[in-house]
């Protein structure tokens, strides 16, 4: 069983991600159990979604405290959140920016990756300057980065969850999967 | 609505729902929240109405008319009338809330308070319909209610309803004739029947009438309609009792001496010129008014 | 019984508070220590009627169009709604309810709407007489007691002769009143209603003194109705003086189509409506009329608006003036007039009147007219002190001699006032008690009357005296506090269309005019109808308890006293006073 | 078909595939993905029904008495504060014997505020007359509130179908959604026993003196019983038609058990984890989820309960003064009992405190060592904090 976590701000797609990524998982014959920090969402506010996965049925119905990956929409959450905490070695911390961020966070045990999936979303029209649509972009770049789930899984979770601008989403999922650099990748 | 009932001797809420059903029709189905008609309409296995009545708790008239609405509409019947049948505990208290939100939504029934201006079910409680000087068990001796009655008719005209109206038991033709209206309007319609009671306010039961006219008469229950929230017609101007005329036949009130009558007569005038003005008529001076 | 899990059936039929079944099960009936019930009671207006005159009821088939109903209604009590339609002195509408609250209803207007109504339709009355008692009655004078009495003992089942000095039946009415007042066409219908029902009138036929003693052969008794036509003296000098008549003579020469017209000045001494009357023809015929009168003008007998129109018409009037003494001046007269003042209450409640010192004043008129009063012609039309078995009534006096038939007197010498409707009420009183004594004797007689008593004020009811259903109403006169006056909006007085001013002095045509019958009914509507019950539905609406049920009978509803809890409501609602709450009676 | 489905969104499609007629509803943390959905569908035409979005849970509930009383199936969801709300409606459904189904959401009760997984709001509500049915899946929401409306219609009371805040209402994972002809065929229309019908007027819910209440009080006593077969019954309806069963008690590994943890809700899916792993190390342990808890089902609970050496049971709730609420009923359906296992009453997740593997494993650790239970409730995974506060 997989546990991943995501991060995030509240109004940034962060627990649609989680689901998203659900879907992908779950066509790709996993199943999957996702669900958010259950808490008060506001916006703006330090958000996290949780995903499990597994090639069998998944009994466990608890919080997730050791993740075996992890993604942050947005990198100021850095400053806020210790997003590695709990997080088992050698995991993927995903996160969106140009390029990969400065600082003491970073340790060995965890493997970096990076994807501008701000300005993928920017380039596909989705969203605003200050509220672009992530979740596919940051989709796209996991499917890259873990090797799953398959692009096709994440196209069509895409198709049969997001209620518009369903080519543009499915291309910012294409390029962020091209455009995420990290290690080992 | 048939003979075996057991209101009170004289009781006025009975001659509302003589009048009311008179006007409205057995094509209806009633809503009654707990109130006085409750024991009025008849114990298991009576019942001294014979339109389909429905008993419900006692804040929610105007839920469960909603939901007997809902259910016509969705077996396509236009033709029956959704009544809720309440006190004035149920309306201006208790089922306040309830009321609001389904005139809100502007649902489609008629709502009517008939009004005996305290919880008489339960024994002569104090509400906030009771009058200004009332006694009541709840407000005995120098306790007597120092509040105003609350203006139940201008708080549902805030909701800009089609209709909303008062009427008495005492002008059985206006009251049948509002009635009559409402029926035939869409969404939601409010009427407010002045219905007295002889056991809580202390009168013998043959002026149940009378006294009822007297509060039409002394302007302190006028006879008046507003629709949309806008149009107000005044239905009847008074022929000119003294308030201090109508207070004394009551028992209710026999405490109060002439400095609160005149000082509940500049409330009555008030508040007379207050409606005057809403219709767009002019105001009046003096005591009489 | 012992709840096994997993071997429960649904049960078949829900136990759920829910009822298919009325509450009429219930007989709330046993609630009630009061009881209310219909119980019609008495108008002012019918008491203060001399003839009783059932006004309440007269209203409200008014009301409804049923004029011909109104005018049996009124046939029974009162056999000259077109005469006493117009100059009744109508003391109903003082007393009437509706005046406390907005003005009197003109109950006198009603009255001769109906009958010009009935008249205009050549109507019958569908008053049934009672069986003929094999009794033939002999009547004396065809005035209005005279031909009211044969009226009424028509009705009680007497052949009646009347017997007329004059050559035309009517008396005072068609001699005495002005046409402009009474125009013979109204009258006229009336007699000949009555000549018609059955009444054998014989005109020129005057009846001596010893008719009385002879009549015994031929009737069973004799009704003496010969009214009061000589005027008394005024105790002054000269009124013996060439130029000096009699008022009523003149209203009798004026009435034949006489009377000379001339241009000058006469002067009416006396303040009744015979003294108004003659200073009205007076200035119709173009003289110049001035009443005197020795009290004031609010002291006058004669009513006040016929004074009012008399004054409009140019007749002057001379207050607080007694004449001393009339002299000769030239082709004329000269009157000497004391100024008068008033003085102390009188017993009567009327204030007198004293000479002022000497203040005295002249005046030179052409022509005097004495119109003071009248007494009975003949010392027999009144009845002989100590005659035998001599029953004093209110309005009438009985007699019967050892060997004799019995005589009734009625009419103005018997009478409290001289008007016409006492005229009626005397003839009606005397008819019944006639009756009575025929029937079942002398002692009888008071109770009789007294059962037949509409109200305290001795007023006598035919239909009561019949057995009507009159008789079933309280005899307690509905008071102003009485009426739920709640039920009632404002309305004016109908206004009397008249002739213009202008139009009234130049002919004798009726001043009154016709009133629509629109204009009828609505004035009729403003009548309480006091202690009436005129289903209104008032009770049936207002029943907190369905207790009065609509049922097809006379009065259309019932009290169902299985339900009715005696709250009082319909008591209370009823607006004018035709029901009672009382004391459950114990069964 | 199978769908990533979230919880609240499982209750919704059981809701529009069982063409409820009216719905009405007030906003709440955390049903309110519940309403959202439904008030879409209502508004496309998903679902021919009338919406009526109330401005109170008491209205709400009330709005369902109106409707169910004229023949409609009528359908609710609430949690908490808005379920404490409804309360007294909730007598008066079932004494008016309505077949209202209500989808309650399990949260903590305030103060102080909580949103968070809590039973002690719908246990409360136990003598209410409604029947309850406690989920543990995504999948057992969907179906189980197709079975309430059959189980409701047939017995003329209301039924809550119970899920826990977020842990199930808020989690996505797969969930089969049957198609409208399966549904039609196991959820007939409804046929009412009570309507309101001008053309045949009675009286309902009036005055019932002391002569009549007790019979009335009596019947749903019985009908309350009745339904447990009546459950068993559309069950196997339900097993035929879809190919699966809960049961009114759901055994895991029990049957050679010497524990056994009585569970309830999401606690439920956790444990099975746990026993599974626990039988990996030899631990003979099982769990008995209890779904259905009104009417209480004894006879299975004694069944399944009586050959253990020990029974703990998990509440995620507790009663003031007494317990926990499911430890309470366990004990009284095994007091009847010649030889009954000794039952250990656990109070944890109160207030959506998280019930770890690792709480579990504290359970069974205090299950082992202790003999015979306190009267007392265990209290697991409580922190160090002081009890009593400063001196004044």
């Amino acid at each position: 069983m997989l546990e991943i976590r995501f991060h995030g701000r509240g109004g940034q797609g962060t627990v649609v991600a989680s689901i998203l990524l659900a879907n992908a998982f779950f066509k790709a014959g996993y199943y999957v159990q996702s669900f958010p920090l259950f808490g008060v969402e506001r916006r703006g506010a330090p958000v996290e979604a949780y995903l499990r996965l597994d090639k069998q049925e998944i009994l466990i119905r608890t919080n997730v405290y050791h993740p075996d990956h992890v993604v942050v929409m947005d990198r100021s959450i850095l400053q806020a959140v210790d997003v590695s905490k709990g997080m088992k070695k050698g995991g993927y911390i995903l996160i969106n920016a140009p390029a990969v961020p400065k600082g003491d966070h970073w340790n060995s045990a965890f493997r970096p990756a990076w994807v501008d999936a701000t300005r993928i979303a920017r380039d596909n029209g989705l969203g605003t300057r200050t509220h672009p649509i992530l979740n596919t972009a940051m989709m796209g770049a996991f499917a890259r980065v873990l090797g799953m789930p398959p692009m096709e899984a994440v196209v069509k979770a895409i198709q049969e969850e997001v209620p518009d601008q369903v080519e543009k989403n499915v291309q910012a999922a294409k390029d962020a999967y091209l455009a995420v650099e990290g290690f080992e990748i | 609505m048939v003979s075996g009932h057991v209101g009170c001797a004289g009781c006025g809420a009975a001659i509302a729902m003589r009048f009311f059903l008179q006007a409205l029709g057995n094509q209806a189905i009633m809503v009654m929240p707990a109130c006085c008609w409750s024991i009025i309409a008849g114990s298991y296995p009576m019942s001294s109405l014979r339109i389909p009545l429905i008993h419900t708790a006692f804040e929610t008239g105007g839920a469960v008319a909603s939901g007997v609405r809902a259910a016509l509409d969705m077996k396509g019947d236009t033709q029956t009338t959704v009544v809720t049948w309440a006190g004035d505990g149920g309306t201006f208290d208790i089922g306040f809330q309830a009321l609001s939100g389904a005139v809100e939504r502007n649902e489609d029934f008629i709502y009517v308070c008939y009004d005996n201006e305290a919880y008489m079910n339960t024994g002569v409680q104090r509400s906030s319909s009771t009058p200004y000087g009332a006694w009541t068990t709840t407000t005995p001796g120098r306790e007597w209610k120092r509040m105003r009655k609350k203006n139940i008719v201008e708080a549902l005209v805030a909701h800009r309803i089609p209709y909303a109206a008062t009427a008495s038991i005492a002008y059985p033709q206006d009251l049948m004739a509002k009635v009559a209206k409402a029926k035939a309007i869409k969404g939601s319609r409010f009427l407010h029947i002045f219905a007295s009671c002889p056991t809580g306010w202390r009168i013998p039961s043959e002026l149940s009438v009378k006294i009822a006219r007297m509060a039409v008469q002394t302007n302190i229950f006028p006879l008046y309609e507003v629709e949309n929230g806008v149009k107000y017609t005044i239905n009847l101007s008074p022929k000119g009792y003294l308030v201090r005329e109508y207070f004394k036949l009551q028992g209710r009130f026999k405490h109060l001496s002439d400095q609160d009558l005149s000082e509940i007569q500049n409330m009555v005038n008030e508040d007379w010129n207050l409606l005057l003005r809403k219709a767009g008529l002019p105001q009046v001076q003096g005591e009489h008014m | 019984m012992k709840a096994k899990n997993n071997s429960i059936r649904l049960p078949e039929r829900l136990l759920i508070s829910r009822s298919y079944t009325t509450s009429e099960s219930n007989k709330t009936g046993s609630w009630r220590y009061l009881m209310p019930r219909y119980y019609e009671k008495t108008a002012p207006c019918s008491v203060a009627c001399p003839a009783a005159e059932d006004i309440g009821r007269i209203q409200m088939l008014n009301t409804q169009g049923f004029f011909k109903e109104a005018w049996d209604t009124i046939l029974v009590e009162n056999p000259f709604p077109a005469v006493c339609g117009r100059i009744c002195f109508h003391p109903c509408e003082k007393v009437c309810n509706r005046g406390r609250f907005d003005e009197a209803v003109s109950i006198r207007a009603l009255e001769r709407f109906v009958a010009d109504t009935a008249q205009r339709y050549k109507l019958t009355s569908g008053i049934e007489p009672m069986a003929f008692t094999g009794k033939r009655i002999a009547v004396v004078g065809a005035g209005p007691a005279g031909l009211a009495a044969a009226h009424f003992l028509h009705l009680l089942g007497y052949d009646c002769h009347v017997f007329e000095a004059l050559p035309e039946p009517g008396g005072i009415l068609r001699w005495g009143l002005p046409r402009y007042r009474l125009p013979l066409a109204a009258l006229q219908p009336e007699i000949e209603r009555i000549r018609n029902s059955g009444v054998s009138i014989y005109c020129g036929q005057a009846v001596g003194r010893d008719f009385l003693h002879s009549a015994g052969e031929t009737y069973g008794a004799v009704f003496m109705a010969c009214g009061a036509q000589r005027m008394p003296l005024l105790r002054i000098p000269g009124e013996d003086l060439p130029g000096i008549s009699e008022g009523l003579a003149f209203l009798c020469s004026v009435a034949q189509g006489g009377g000379p017209g001339f241009q000058g000045t006469a002067a009416v001494i006396g303040g009744g409506n015979t003294a108004v009357d003659v200073a009205r023809c007076l200035r119709r015929l173009g003289a110049r009329a001035m009443i005197i009168y020795r009290r004031r003008r609010e002291d006058m007998p004669a009513f006040a608006e016929e004074i009012e129109l008399a004054l409009l018409e140019g007749v002057e009037l001379l207050e607080l003036y007694a004449p001393i003494r009339i002299e000769k001046e030239g082709n004329g007269l000269r009157l000497t007039l004391q100024q008068m003042k008033i003085g102390a209450m009188g017993a009567d409640g009327r204030m007198r009147v004293v000479p002022d010192e000497n203040r005295i004043r002249e005046l030179t008129v052409d022509q005097v007219f004495k119109a003071i009063g009248f007494e009975a012609a003949e010392p027999w039309h009144v009845p002989e002190a100590g005659a035998v078995s001599h029953l004093k009534l209110r309005q009438a006096v009985l007699t019967q001699g050892a060997n004799s038939v019995p005589v009734v007197y009625c009419g103005d010498p018997v009478t409290e006032i001289q008007s016409v409707v006492h005229a009626v009420a005397s003839a009606k009183e005397g008819a019944m008690a006639l009756h009575v004594l025929l029937t079942g004797g002398t002692a009888a007689v008071a109770e009789t009357l007294a059962a037949a008593a509409v109200g305290p004020g001795g007023s006598l009811s035919m239909e009561a005296f019949l057995k009507g259903e009159r008789l079933n109403r309280s005899s307690h006169v509905v008071a102003y506090e009485e009426i739920n006056i709640d039920h009632f909006q404002y309305a004016p007085r109908m206004i009397q269309p008249r002739l213009l001013q202008a139009e009234r002095v130049a002919s004798f045509a009726e001043i009154d005019l016709k009133i629509s019958a629109g204009m009828a009914i609505r004035e009729a509507e403003r009548c309480f109808n006091c202690g009436l019950c005129n289903q209104c539905d008032n009770c049936r609406l207002f029943c907190p308890d369905l207790a009065v049920r609509q049922e097809d009978s006379k009065r259309g509803r019932r009290i169902d006293y299985d339900y009715c809890k005696g709250c009082g409501i319909c008591v209370v609602e009823c607006p004018r006073n035709a029901m009672v709450l009382e004391e459950e009676q114990d069964s | 078909m199978k769908q990533v489905l979230e919880g609240s969104h499982a209750v919704a499609e059981a809701v529009r595939l069982a063409k409820v007629q009216v719905i009405s509803a007030y906003p709440i943390t955390p049903q309110t993905h519940i309403v959202e959905r439904l008030s879409d569908y209502c508004a496309d035409g998903t679902i021919k029904a009338r919406f009526l979005r109330v401005e109170s849970e008491h209205s709400a509930l009330a709005v369902m008495i109106g409707a169910a009383s004229t023949g409609m199936r009528t359908f609710t969801a609430t949690s908490s504060q808005g379920l404490a709300l409804m309360h007294e409606l909730l007598h008066w459904s079932s004494g008016a014997r309505l077949p209202i189904v209500m989808a309650e959401v399990n949260r903590a009760l305030a103060p102080g505020w909580n949103i968070w997984a809590d039973q002690t709001d719908s246990l409360s509500q136990r003598d209410t007359g409604w029947i309850q049915l406690y989920c543990e899946t995504g999948q057992e929401v969907l179906d189980t509130t197709l079975l309430a409306f059959r189980l409701a219609e047939a017995v003329n009371l209301p039924v809550m179908v119970v899920l826990d805040a977020f842990f199930l209402s808020h989690t996505y994972e797969p969930v089969d959604i049957p198609s409208q002809a399966q549904v039609d065929e196991f959820l007939p229309p409804i046929i009412p026993r009570i309507q309101l019908d001008p053309a045949n007027p009675c009286a309902l819910n009036q005055l019932s003196p002391p002569n009549i209440y007790m019979e009335m009080r009596y019947q749903i006593h019985l009908v309350m019983q009745a339904a447990l077969s009546e459950l068993e019954k559309f069950e196997g309806d339900f097993e035929r038609i879809f190919g699966r069963r809960y049961g009114a008690v759901e055994p895991f590994l029990c049957q050679d058990a010497e524990i056994i943890l009585v569970t309830s809700g999401t606690i439920t899916s956790t444990s099975r984890q746990f026993v599974l792993d626990q039988r990996a190390q030899g631990e003979k342990i099982g769990v008995l989820k209890v779904k259905l808890f009104r009417p209480f089902p004894v006879e299975a609970v004694r069944g399944y309960l009586k050959n253990a050496r020990k029974v703990g049971v998990i509440d995620r709730n507790f009663s003031f003064g007494a317990g926990g609420i499911f430890a309470q009923e366990v004990r009284a359906a095994l007091y009847g009992l010649a030889r009954r296992p000794p039952v250990f009453g656990f109070i944890a997740g109160l207030g959506g405190r998280d019930v770890t593997l690792e709480s579990l494993g504290e359970i069974l650790t205090r299950l082992k060592t202790l003999k015979r239970p306190d009267p007392e409730s265990i209290w697991i995974g409580l922190q160090e904090v002081q009890l009593a506060g400063p001196k004044s």
